[in-house]
């Protein structure tokens, strides 16, 4: 199982997934309403670092965060 | 100190600009340029109000330490989490270098790749109320990688 | 106050910045962007100098604030005359503007415009002497029409 | 007679010239040898108005400074 993190504006609690990769992960989060419309604004982050690769692999215990388009300053 | 400053609510702006002065005072910079974003009194707005996600900030920031620190230049920042009324601050940048040319070039790039990539979320208030600022938000560097393993898949 | 502030010996940096600030709390502007040149500590010197010829500058700051009004700005400066030790600071240049990018523009320009063509002559003060800092001091903009003459008369 | 002030570094007193213009005021300064290696390089400002160019016409009372090359900051 792998703890996804939704950051910022998106107004969705943590969840528990199984998913050994980022591809297997999005399938899944692309299932529910609230997400899909997001998916494809945003970054991704496993365990705070920042990933770049969409079949990057996920073990067990990784902590995924979502990251909306941002505006600073 | 770490140069990385996170506030609840505005940034006091002359304590944290003459402090910074006084930090680097003997360090033998030539250019100090302070970045100082102040909110605008626009479309009916009382103030802003900011999400950090501080780990990735972080990591953002010491990228950017090294990246000075390659041209012989120091970065500073400071930032406020929540609610930031109009006319008072909620985001300074700095810039310290030998150098002037150094300095103006790095500033630019700085405060354009912080609006770009640092993990901040603004909204704006109004009647009290926090509407996401999504117009004005740009999608950060490597966004996508969830959506286009849909489209990969077909879905 | 004009926005274009002489002062003898060094700028007192925080009274400067900090009035700024308070001068334009209310002007809605977005962005305030110092630049604080101060001096280095190299080849032996204790101190700049410098000599100010006031009414041309006043005139090249005064088609400054033209120039940054056209584009919703506003530009302050302030500059030290005689001398100004080692690690204290004699030039702050700012930009307020409404937006970062005008902001962040307009203070490389306005820097490199007074690097360029501000009536300042800078010396290097060592052992106490007055040395005029030719190699790295440059022509103003129209300067060489005394030399030109010569030529064409060809003396 | 027209009044020539020498600015910043030229360690020249102001002096008195007879001259018409710019190009005549020229030829009178380059006899001075203290004056002559700092022609090429200064710019020039005619009752504090920069002048660009080198034929301007001079009158009786103009105030003509020479500025040597700058380096403001």
């Amino acid at each position: 199982m792998v703890k996804v993190e939704f950051l910022g504006p998106i107004a969705r609690e943590p969840m528990e997934v199984k998913a050994e990769s980022l591809a297997e992960l999005s399938k899944r989060l692309y299932d529910e309403e609230t997400i899909r419309p997001w998916l494809e604004k945003c970054a991704v982050a496993i365990n705070d670092v920042m990933v770049k690769d969409p079949n990057h692999p996920l073990k067990d215990g990784d902590r995924v965060s979502i990251l909306p388009p941002v505006c600073g300053g | 100190m770490s140069d990385m400053e996170l506030y609840e609510g505005p940034l006091n702006v002359k304590e944290i600009f003459g402090r910074w002065l006084d930090e680097e005072a003997e360090s033998n910079y030539g250019a100090y340029i302070p970045f100082v974003g102040t909110i605008r009194e626009e479309e009916g707005i009382e103030a802003l109000s900011f999400d950090i996600y501080e780990p990735i900030l972080r990591q953002w920031f010491e990228a950017w330490q090294a990246k000075a620190a390659e041209r012989g230049a120091k970065v500073k920042m400071a930032h406020s989490i929540g609610d930031v009324p109009v006319h008072t601050s909620s985001y300074i940048s700095a810039v310290f270098s030998p150098r002037r040319r150094v300095a103006l070039e790095l500033i630019e790039e700085f405060v354009e790749d912080f609006k770009a990539n640092a993990p901040i979320w603004k909204y704006d208030v109004i009647d009290g109320k926090r509407i996401y600022a999504a117009d004005r938000s740009t999608p950060m560097e490597g966004a996508g990688i969830l959506g286009i393993g849909n489209e990969e898949r077909g879905i």
